[in-house]
């Protein structure tokens, strides 16, 4: 039980990391990045191409593939997203959704569809003894990691002057303009660094998971939900309801595995039956 | 077999159209789609290398389609190639969903479907028909053969994980029937959501079970068994004491975990690229022409082919009706199928399966060699009785 | 200080400025008056460089001798020009205290204000200030939006109508600032519609009408013809 | 606090409150806005509300029309209780309200802005099997209120693009078109040249009739021409209430709110 | 405003109209008879989609649930009780609408992108439903078997079944239409701008988002219906949601906002995927992506709304700048 929690818990993991980057991206840019779960993607096979055309290990590409993604996320911003922002949301959710189809589709022409091999790194190969239980090394590895970097980001959002210049630019690009302040600076490095969360997931997935072109399509959909369930464009939220979820789902499919799929969804129904903003929401969200 | 030649008039439209409708965008893109094209083309081939003048048919053409594993499209296309495209018969189909709706499509115009990458049994079941045949292998097949060996093997229980949906719950039931008849007992049976990539909680679950089982059998497919797979070995169920049975392992697969994560591994395929001589020289060509070693899926699709070429050949004409009679019965053996016979009664392909166990990779002795064959279960075992829904 | 000439503006084909020319030396405080519609706030925008996304813009602006016509907003801003909004212009997302710590400061003017002085200024910013930006009163966010400008230290203040809404006592408030913002140098052009409180803090008064510059007054114009002026414009 | 003054004219103590606030509370996460709240309204005056800067006139007009639910306290429209009630149910019950902040339909004209106001009260804005020729009944009208508030000649083009006094002006000619038992005005001057707000002075005196108006306002010589009554709130409690000529040299208004009297406009 | 200023006025209207159904009628003469159907099919379901999306500024994606959803309804319907096939079409249509309202009830409080992620969730969960809920819906293999047939009358060939279906397409096209240009259209372009000030003028604005959202539903599940009997069988594919992408990557195609554009929007789509199935391309996803992004980057007024603006624009010239129908803005700063 309390092992299945905890099993629950790294689960939740990709899912807190992946809702950050997209509520990142949403609070800052108010653009919902459809394209999220093809930058996971693209996360898992950098570490994979990484390991296999360039004989880098897995630690070598947790530090090198997200901030190339980010880099391929700030040219993305700057050529295209940028030119969406100012109009209705809607554009860019729609943009994204084109360039997730055409980076999945990409990485089937030159992969295929099957699944690419990737071994556990051997340093972490074996089992901690977490006093009541014993589990595999990695997962732990993996929740500790993803806990310090979730806590890391909502830090620098809400306590610094980084997160409170990105806030404004987002709200009115204009007159954080007419302030004196060069939005476009900004604004293009937070889209980066999004892609680079979701990059970061991807490699930390790439060990545990089947890593294939597919891989992040699926999982966005639930991403979404946690976002909704946590709260619109509320970052702690985001991150909170996704380890939330994590442990639902692992005790679904103990309890009840063939509802296990449609209780997240139902999670988010009630959650938004009773909080229409989600349970971090601001209410203008809503409206 | 050489039959009546020259028929030229009895040939429709004048020539013979060979259609392959498959999956060249999505999952299956890599076990069927375009290469499949090239294995249909190496049956033309010998077809008209063995019969030369002799041939009824005098020109073949092959055409192609990609349903994009959605039922609507093959739907659509099933019906442009026939009435546009004036094929005479589509082959391979993967997906049952669209299998079925080919198969519809086939009874409605009166014209031959050869089926290979499907797995569900109605297509010899509730859903056949007079112009629908079903070759390779059904879920029937691959649960058959592993649950009946393994248990009969000394794994007496079994915890079955299957995903949620039509396949996974069909191979679950064969499976569980199965392995209750070589006296072993399922200990629990989960339903996995689809698609998925954290099995973790069925794999904590599996040792704590009671009485413990000795084998987990999983049903997964594609992209979920290589996670669940990489997950079974991170949580050291083989040290444990639970060995692992696939309901479906595609070459592929073993490739993208690598052969030491499936090591020992056991499952029952159609066809080995490494069979026998026979099998191995088919491979060798297929590999000459396309650079890579066949998935068993594209020799059936080269064995459907050519084995309709023949029956066109016996009949002396294209008809679908005549071809249909041929095909009914007939024995064969080829680069693909031994002790062939296409059963009368629901048109489904018999013919021998092999009960295969993953090699570690000190014992593969070159590219793609993964596999090595523990026994042929021989065609009259391999395939289920005939439904007695189907009525043809 | 600034020089404005021929500048004229579009919102698609419809003109809403039409060849103004105008200046105002360092030093004074200057306002714009005219009726609603005449195209006072579209002229604060062109000088902010913000109207590209309207419409077209001819003209030439320049700032301190410097042609800053092609300058983008924020490059203004840095060359010491702040602006307050007419729709004041306060972020939902930022908490009082951080839309007032969010503008850079320039060093080109008088000292930018310290979060001190703003506070003492406008106390109920203080107690505020740990609130959303737009829970405020619609008064206290025009506080809010002239004291964040304040705090830049630009030394060329454009307010769009900052008086709008609020209180008598905070009214004479504003007076007074901008009067004390005039003696520390600064220079500030100013939409105004309360003509009374326009003549008490400004030098000269620009009329604007249709677009156009109608006529140039200072003070003691405005008080004698006081009664024309406001049939003329409607002011 | 509240107490009947003395000396009211025709619209005294006596004739019934339409509108009935009774110990309205509203707290923002700890900070109470609105803090008990008496208030009455008399059928067929116009009762000013003013008050410093956030002492929560606008989010008393919010509690009356619904916009905000109280945290605690009652509204009562004659027999009706109003709290918990939404806006548009409030709406309907005859509480019309404009907007201190403008708010209108960017790409609709004032003309189709009056009319939807004026089809509110019908339930025609359900039939979605009719067609919306069904609305001009309500163009003749539409017209006549536009007129009313000087917008005659921009009946046609999108608000989105109307300057600011325009947008004004429109808020105020949709509240009229809702023709409300209660006309709540949240500083309908506000922007406003000196001639267009005589205008609208005018224009209130004029609508007034058959109905109660409340006004926030911070033009003094608007509340000096239209209201019988004042209510001056502070810190979200009524500071004094009363006709304008006795509040005006209340010293506790004058140095809460007024100031130097000579400046008050 | 100006288009239908213009189709009162009468003649190009009435003109639009006559050619539009003109070519519903030959279009099985010109194209493969099924794709014909497709066609018709898709292009209410995108006018369904438009009517959220362009005049009530939702955008639903989730709309797959109604139009599968229905398709599993109409097919169960044709399926066990014989009856005759409009009739299961409407029973489709009904539960499309039934469907709609809880999880209507549930989004519509929401606006915006949240709109669309929770539709978007919603969607999903019904395709899990489906996929799980074997007995029904055959699960992955589908709902086979549909008949196809009117008192008797075989309409198994696509070509006749076109002519059998093409009456519930325009009957629901005329629908959409009709509500756009009601005053409930009128009521629901006002919430779309500006819901507060709806609210004050008396409009229960959730109330109305949740009617248009079930009639919208209603429409899409009509669409499904003629689909599902039309190809003979119903597939998880109708309920998933590159589905309900699919119908939104058409309106915007055709133009956000112009309920008609949608129509060339799935006459397009539906060739070219039925081009790219026999092209012997694998990449579907990049052509269609590429597609979407390039609409979205550089013709935002999608194929008919570029038409419509242009033709505007030659009529009053300084009309063209007011127009910003067809490309909604970023709603101003969020005012109290
Ligand atoms: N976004 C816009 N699109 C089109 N026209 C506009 C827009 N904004 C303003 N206008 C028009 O430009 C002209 C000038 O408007 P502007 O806002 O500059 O007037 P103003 O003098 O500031 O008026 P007010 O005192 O009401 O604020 C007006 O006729 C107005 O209708
Ligand atoms: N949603 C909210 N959340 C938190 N505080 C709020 C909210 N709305 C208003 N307030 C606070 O309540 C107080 C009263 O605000 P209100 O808008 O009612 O003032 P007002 O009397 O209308 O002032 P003004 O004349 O400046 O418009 C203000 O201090 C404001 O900051
Ligand atoms: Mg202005
Ligand atoms: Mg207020």
């Amino acid at each position: 039980m309390l092992e299945q929690a905890f099993n629950g818990l790294v689960g939740g993991a990709f899912y807190a990391l992946l809702a950050l980057g997209l509520a990142v991206i949403f609070g800052m840019l108010g653009v919902v990045n459809l394209a999220h779960g093809a930058f996971y993607m693209l996360g898992a096979f950098g570490a994979f191409i990484a390991l296999d055309s360039f004989g880098l290990s897995f630690w070598a590409a947790l530090v090198l593939v997200p901030p190339l993604l980010g880099v391929a996320g700030i040219v993305v911003e700057r050529l295209f997203v940028r030119w969406l922002t100012p109009l209705d949301p809607l554009y860019n959710f729609l943009f994204t959704f084109g360039l997730a189809l055409i980076l999945q589709d990409l990485m089937k022409r030159e992969y295929g569809a099957n699944s690419q091999p990737y071994p556990r790194p051997s340093a972490l190969s074996g089992t901690v003894d977490l006093g009541l239980f014993t589990y595999p090394a990695y997962q732990v590895f993996v929740l500790a990691v993803s806990v310090v970097v979730c806590g890391a980001v909502w830090a620098v959002l809400t306590r610094t002057r980084v997160g409170v210049i990105i806030r404004a630019a987002t709200e009115r690009p204009e007159l954080t303009r007419a302030l004196g302040i060069d939005v476009g600076r900004w604004v293009t490095p937070v889209f980066g660094f999004g892609v680079a969360l979701a990059a970061f997931a991807g490699v930390l997935a790439a060990p545990m998971r089947a890593v294939n072109p597919l891989m992040g399509s699926d999982l966005i959909i639930t991403v979404f939900a946690v976002v909704v369930i946590g709260g619109l464009g509320s970052v702690f939220g985001s991150v909170a309801a996704g380890f939330a979820v994590g442990i639902v789902s692992a005790l679904g499919n103990y309890y009840v595995p063939s509802l296990s799929q449609t209780l997240v969804f139902v999670l988010m129904a009630a959650v938004l039956l009773w909080r229409p903003a989600g349970l971090f929401g601001r209410e203008e969200a809503s409206r | 077999a050489g039959g009546p030649g020259g028929g030229g008039g009895k040939i429709s439209d004048g020539k013979v159209v060979l259609a392959v409708l498959n999956d060249q965008s999505g999952v299956y893109a890599d076990t069927s789609g375009r290469s499949t094209i090239e294995a249909v083309k190496m049956a033309v081939a010998e077809y008209q290398a063995e019969y030369g003048d002799k041939a009824v048919a005098k020109k073949i053409e092959v055409k192609d389609a990609d349903h994009q594993n959605k039922p609507e499209i093959a739907n659509s296309k099933a019906q442009e190639l026939y009435d546009r495209q004036k094929a005479d018969v589509i082959l391979d189909v993967p997906t049952s969903s669209a299998a079925f709706a080919v198969a519809t499509i086939a009874k409605n115009k009166k014209k031959v479907f050869i089926d290979v990458g499907a797995a569900s049994t109605e297509l010899e079941g509730k859903q056949c028909n007079k112009y629908t045949f079903h070759y390779g292998y059904n879920s029937y097949m691959l649960a058959h053969g592993t649950g009946t060996e393994v248990t009969k093997d000394g794994a007496k229980n079994w915890y079955i994980v299957y995903p949620d949906y039509a396949f996974g719950q069909d191979m679950q039931k064969t499976f569980a029937a199965a392995v209750k008849a070589a006296g072993g007992s399922v200990v629990k049976s989960d339903p996995t959501p689809f698609p998925n990539d954290n099995f973790s909680t069925f794999l904590l679950k599996a040792p704590g079970l009671n009485p413990k089982p000795q084998v987990l059998g999983t049903m997964q497919a594609g992209g979920d068994l290589v996670n669940l797979v990489k997950q079974y070995n991170e949580y050291k169920l083989r040290n444990k004491g639970v060995g692992l049975a696939v309901g479906l392992l595609a070459l592929s697969d073993i490739h993208s975990l690598g052969p030491d994560a499936l090591a020992g591994t056991r499952y029952t395929d159609m066809w080995y690229w490494n069979l026998d001589g026979k099998s191995r020289a088919w491979a060798d060509k297929f590999q000459a022409k396309t650079g890579k070693r066949p998935t068993a899926n594209m020799a059936a699709n080269y064995s459907a082919a050519l084995q309709y070429l023949e029956a066109v050949q016996r009949g002396g004409t294209d008809k679908s009706d005549e071809v249909v009679k041929q095909l009914e019965g007939h024995r064969f053996e080829d680069a693909f199928a031994r002790d062939a016979t296409i059963r009368a009664k629901d048109h489904l392909l018999l013919h021998d399966a092999y009960l295969s166990q993953v090699k570690p990779s000190s014992e593969v002795k070159e590219p793609w060699d993964y596999v090595k064959i523990l026994k042929t279960i021989p065609a009259s075992e391999a395939f289920q009785q005939p439904d007695p829904s189907c009525d043809l | 200080m600034l020089r404005v000439e021929g500048l004229s503006a579009w919102y698609g084909e419809a003109q809403a400025l039409r060849e103004v020319s105008l200046h105002v030396d360092a030093g004074e405080i200057v306002t714009l008056v005219g009726r609603n519609g005449a195209g006072k706030t579209t002229m604060l925008r062109c000088l902010m460089g913000l109207h590209g996304s309207y419409g077209r813009t001819v003209g030439t602006i320049s700032l301190l001798g410097e042609d800053i016509t092609g300058l983008a907003p924020h490059r203004r801003a840095r060359r010491g020009l702040g602006f307050v909004p007419d729709d004041r212009g306060v972020y939902a997302t930022l908490s009082v205290e951080e839309n007032l710590t969010l503008p850079p400061a320039t060093k080109l003017g008088l000292d930018p204000w310290p979060l001190e002085r703003v506070y003492e200024a406008f106390p109920r910013l203080r107690e505020r200030r740990r609130f959303a930006g737009t829970k405020l009163s619609g008064g206290e966010q025009q506080m809010l939006a002239l004291a964040r400008v304040l705090r830049t230290g630009a030394r060329l203040l454009l307010c769009d109508e900052p008086t709008e809404g609020l209180s008598p006592l905070v009214v004479q408030q504003i007076g007074d600032i901008l009067r004390e913002v005039k003696a520390a140098g600064v220079t500030v052009l100013l939409i105004e519609q309360n003509v009374h409180f326009a003549a008490t803090v400004a030098d000269r008064h620009y009329l604007l009408a249709e677009g156009r510059i109608v006529e140039a007054l200072d003070n003691d114009q405005v008080r004698e013809r006081e009664d024309e002026l406001l049939d003329y414009l409607g002011i | 606090m509240g107490a009947p003054m003395a000396g009211d004219r025709e619209h005294g103590a006596l004739s019934v409150p339409v509108l009935k606030a009774r110990d309205l509370v509203r707290e923002f996460r700890g900070f109470r806005a609105v803090d008990g709240v008496d208030l009455d309204v008399a059928e067929g005056g116009v009762h000013a509300l003013v008050g410093p800067n956030g002492a929560g006139k606008t989010t008393l007009f919010n509690l009356l029309t619904g916009f905000l639910k109280p945290t605690a306290g009652s509204v009562r429209l004659g027999e009706q209780e109003l709290a918990g009630r939404s806006p548009e149910a409030i709406t309907r019950l005859g509480v019309a309200r404009s907007f201190q902040i403008t708010s209108l339909f960017a790409e609709l004209t004032p003309h189709q802005h009056v009319e939807l106001a004026l089809a509110s009260r019908t339930g025609l804005g359900w039939r979605f099997w009719r067609s919306d020729r069904a609305l001009a009944r309500f163009a003749g009208r539409a017209g006549e209120l536009l007129e009313q508030v000087g917008l005659s000649g921009h009946g046609g083009v999108p608000a989105g693009s109307l300057s600011y006094g325009s947008k004004r002006a429109l808020e105020l000619a949709l509240a009229l078109a809702l023709d409300p038992k209660v006309l709540l005005l949240d500083e309908p001057t506000a922007g406003m040249g000196v001639e267009d707000v005589e205008r609208t002075i005018e224009l209130i005196r004029k609508i007034r009739a058959g109905r109660t108006v409340i006004l926030v306002e911070h033009n003094m010589n608007v509340v000096a021409s239209l209201a019988e009554r004042v209510t001056v709130l502070q810190h979200g409690k009524v500071l004094i209430e009363g006709p304008y000529a006795e509040i005006r040299h209340d010293s506790r208004v004058i140095t809460a709110y007024l100031g130097d009297p000579h400046a008050a406009r | 405003m100006i288009l239908s200023r213009m189709a009162r006025s009468g003649r190009s209207g009435r003109m639009l109209l006559v050619i539009g159904i003109f070519v519903a009628l030959v279009l099985p003469w010109m194209i493969y008879p099924p794709v014909a159907l497709d066609i018709a099919c898709w292009a209410l379901f995108a006018a369904a989609v438009d009517l959220l999306l362009g005049f009530t500024g939702l955008l639903s994606f989730g709309h797959a649930a109604f139009w599968g959803g229905s398709a599993y309804c109409t097919g169960l319907i044709a399926l066990h009780t014989g009856m005759p096939f409009p009739v299961a079409i409407l029973g489709g249509a009904a539960f499309a609408a039934l469907l709609a309202v809880p999880i209507g009830y549930l989004s519509v409080r929401l606006t915006g992108i949240y709109f669309a992620m929770v539709t978007l969730a919603f969607a999903q969960m019904i395709y899990f439903i489906a996929n799980q809920w074997r007995d029904v819906t055959g699960g992955e293999n589908g709902l086979q078997g549909i008949p196809r047939e009117l008192f008797g009358l075989d309409l198994s060939e696509p070509f006749y079944f076109y002519y059998a279906g093409l009456p519930f397409v325009l009957a629901g096209l005329f629908a959409a239409w009709r509500i756009v240009r009601s005053p409930f259209g009128r009521v629901l372009v006002s919430i779309r701008d500006n819901p507060a000030r709806a609210r004050a003028l008396g409009y229960p604005v959730d109330r109305y988002r949740l009617l248009a959202f079930v009639l919208s539903a209603a429409l899409s599940g009509t669409a499904g219906g003629v689909f599902a009997i039309g190809h003979g069988f119903a597939s998880l594919e109708g309920v998933y949601w590159t589905t309900s992408g699919q119908a939104v990557m058409m309106v915007v195609l055709g133009g956000i906002g112009t309920l008609w554009g949608g129509a060339i929007g799935a006459a397009l789509v539906v060739q070219l995927q039925d081009f790219l199935a026999t092209a012997g391309f694998e990449e579907t996803g990049i052509v269609t992506g590429s597609i979407f992004i390039v609409i979205v980057l550089l013709f935002r007024r999608g194929i008919w709304g570029t038409a419509r603006h242009l033709l505007a624009s030659r009529r009053r010239p300084d009309a063209a700048s007011g127009d910003t129908a067809s490309e909604p803005r970023k709603p101003a700063g969020t005012a109290a």
